[in-house]
């Protein structure tokens, strides 16, 4: 693969496709959600959606009929509470029904690194006690070979896409990520096309000899996105809104408030500077 | 809360303790409480900040942590919770936000402490869905598990402190705030609650305390209009 | 366990015990060579030695009989040729036998990655046709639940001690590394006890965000030793100093001028400051 | 020899190639030689320094090396090779310095070249250790085996080149430098040695790729008093 920088919709139209399994990841930090919105405003359906950490962008493109599987640790808007499409998804199979596997924060870590490591499976010393194993297939155990202790296995993440926002490129598509890196380099790894967005391309990362960087040519598609993690934030860049995510729980709360939103801001904008405008949201509100 | 009680620590009488937030912080000291556990400020003047799966492989599963705070939607009696729904698990009343790192900080930290509102919602007899262990069914059953630790030793609630019991690890009220009573604690609960036979009165806080906490929710405020929450 | 900034030698004394597993990790860079020689100093024996690639300062430790046992996976003064006193030790019993038990740079890696996750095993993806686990007892092979496939599995290494050097400590015995970091990391937190000496002690670590430190916390003794890593390199501090590798191999052939050098230089001074000016070792020489 | 030639490929025809050392060092850009794979100066001008888990894990056996550069005590017809021991394991007459990262290179990397000077001693007919597969029985005995990747598409020597037989996987010499001749090739080896119908004459350095090795090695020699050597 050869890095190529280019517009958003391009590499969303170029790599994501209905039916795939893709991860939009970023913990907390960095969290990709123009990359998200222009997925659902290409409207991808069918998608196994993979997130350690589902929020507001993802119950953006459950509630959008994006996904018919979630693959996750724990969906919740930070600090705020529920995320209701993402609940109405899982209570009422609206808009569709949503089927659910379920892991633990530390497993979907493992099964990441395991996709990133070329490894079928990881093991993790989890579960004890836990309901979980009993409504997910995919929580096996395997026994030490040496200790004879059972451990828990779970088989290795390999998206078809893995998508994530950072702070900056260079001119190769060279990636840097700083502060909380999260669980974006082996979701990067783990996958098969890779498409990355970031507030700046910049002549020279200087980048920290041991900084958490991604090489242009393990990816598929680097695209210039300013404020493309809001409302998440970006290290250096700006703040969260708060505000904003506070906010989502009473749009999201009423499936016909919802989609008049994502109508209006999301599908009835071009692009993520559109979107911005559209939203209300100024680009320098949030500049940290 | 967790957030505010350890950060309330740090800024009282534990200068030296080590917070550790699961997005990968180790050594923490926001200046105010972050919304989510992923904030930026806690980034900012942590020792390091470690990826995802090394706070977890390393870190955690390394057995590196002294106190795990923990809270959910339901506790029983043995100190086990859910965090993952209300009702039957494919057919959910509620769904709630799931697992997150609790599963594995309820059976690596050495001890656990749950935070908890105590009402006869929360303290269930029954769970409807097991997402981490306490001590399991009592007795020896946790550390036959294969689960590391002592376990929850203290369930912090707004009437008070429970412990488990020395040999039944049945929770047991071991101290109440002021001004409750114990047939409240009891009203809040929905088995039928031990209460130890000599019952501490929690202490009230320091003014000193109370100053800190105070200040830092104002600072919170003040920083992004919340008094702060966590995951 | 809380950081304690100590000499070396009472790091040594204190911490590094007659029969122990003990690893001293550095993968070329940063190879705690003050620290070994210390050990020997102190006539430490019976120890099971830990070590990726035993180079020069495992040699000197081999060849004055601190260790029963040698776990690694290359062994050799790398750019220079074969470790004599290694090799006499194995072709020729001197000076006492030592048993091996030998592995790939890769499962090294993951034995120490799986001691300091907790885990009791490592599974790895490698040996595949090699003869290497038909003499290696604990290279064992691991069934995959989800798909069959068989990899190998390997213990964890938990050591008793890792010692390593790292360029700076602050006053509270935060560590940093930066450069090539190897396997410093993961050897020092699979270790039940921890050294760590370093060229500088600083008020302030000025680290990047996500850079390589290790916290107070998990180490048991820091040691303030300036060219600690000789002939090895310290990025930013000095370079390797090949001439010395070189002559090693003159040194070490013969048992005779290895006991005689070991014995004037290393035996016959009380600290590393001392062996420097013995053995001629110029600290500006090596300033990078 | 690997690190000199992927380093002359990178000054002359192939700037844009990737050079990652199991140091932990990708996209290095070394100016002189390094002595060893973990020479400063790889850390120096590369895009980034990862650690060593990391560069086995993720990049090595996560399927990412095209091509991995081998060296060799003993070689075999299938290009199987011996780094360990000469002689018996338990008694060795000669201990080498064993595996480094060789056999999960060998079997993870998509294709792998071996660089080793060609004589009697080394060619031979059965290894006293296999260390790290080639084409292991050859035919489809690699494939079958588990191991990645095409394994082995040139031996490159002092005398030639060798290249697998596309059923057998024997290595079958298909090229042969100026000067030498295929009886010196013969009796270089240990085996019945294989030979194409038609052979090719490798093309001699070009003037630019000897003067920017001369250049290279003379830079080496100025920083380290050495023309650089590898693990």
């Amino acid at each position: 693969m050869t890095a190529k920088i280019m517009p958003l919709a391009e590499a969303v139209a170029r790599h994501v496709k209905d039916g795939q399994t893709v991860a939009l990841e970023g913990f907390t930090h960095l969290i990709p959600f123009a990359a998200g919105h222009e997925v659902i405003r290409q409207a991808r359906k069918d998608l196994t959606l993979v997130r350690m950490t589902p929020d507001i962008i993802y119950d953006q493109m459950i509630g959008m009929g994006c996904a018919r599987a979630l693959v996750f640790s724990w969906g919740g808007n930070p600090g705020v509470g529920s995320i209701h499409r993402f609940r109405d998804a899982i209570e009422n199979g609206w808009p569709k029904p949503l089927a659910i596997q379920e892991h633990s924060h530390a497993d979907m870590a493992g099964r990441y690194q395991a996709g990133a490591s070329g490894l079928p499976f990881s093991v993790l010393r989890g579960y004890v006690g836990s309901d979980l194993p009993k409504h997910n297939p995919n929580i096996r155990s395997i026994e030490c070979p040496f200790t004879g202790e059972r451990l828990a296995a779970t088989p290795a993440i390999n998206p078809d896409v893995t998508v994530i926002h950072a702070q900056k490129a260079d001119r190769k598509g060279n990636v840097l990520i700083h502060g909380i890196v999260g669980i974006q380099k082996e979701a990067v790894l783990a996958a098969r096309a890779a498409i990355v967005t970031v507030e700046e391309i910049v002549d020279d990362l200087a980048a920290p000899m041991n900084a958490c960087l991604i090489p242009h040519w393990v990816l598929s598609a680097v695209c210039h996105v300013p404020m493309g993690a809001h409302p998440s934030y970006a290290h250096g860049y700006y703040g969260r809104d708060n505000a904003f995510c506070k906010a989502w729980d009473g749009i999201s709360k009423e499936r016909e408030t919802f989609l008049a939103w994502m109508q209006k801001h999301v599908m009835g904008t071009k692009d993520h500077a559109e979107f911005l405008r559209s939203a209300g949201i100024a680009m320098e509100t949030a500049r940290a | 809360m967790p957030s505010a009680a350890a950060n309330l620590a740090r800024l009282t009488h534990a200068p030296g303790v080590v917070l550790i937030y699961e997005s990968g912080t180790i050594g923490a000291k926001p200046d105010v409480l972050p919304l989510s556990i992923g904030d930026g400020e806690l980034a900012e003047h942590a020792d390091t900040v470690v990826s995802i799966p090394e706070i977890f492989r390393y870190w955690l599963q390394g057995g590196r942590v002294d106190v795990g705070f923990l809270g959910a939607a339901q506790v029983d009696r043995f100190g086990n919770i859910n965090t993952t729904v209300i009702g039957d698990y494919a057919h959910p009343k509620v769904r709630l936000p799931g697992a997150g790192g609790a599963p594995e900080i309820a059976s690596n930290a050495k001890q656990t402490w749950i935070i908890i509102k105590q009402t006869k919602r929360s303290f269930v007899p029954k769970l409807d869905f097991m997402t981490s262990v306490g001590h399991l069914e009592g007795g020896d059953s946790r550390a036959r598990s294969g689960a590391r630790g002592a376990g929850p030793t203290a369930v912090i609630t707004d009437l008070g402190v429970l412990t488990p019991d020395p040999v039944t690890r049945e929770l047991t009220l071991t101290a109440i705030h002021p001004g409750i009573t114990v047939e409240q604690a009891k009203a809040a609960t929905g088995w039928e609650l031990k209460v130890a036979p000599t019952l501490a009165a929690t202490a009230p806080p320091t003014a000193a305390e109370l100053a800190t906490l105070r200040e830092l929710h104002a600072r919170t405020a003040r920083a992004h209009g919340t008094p702060g929450a966590t995951e």
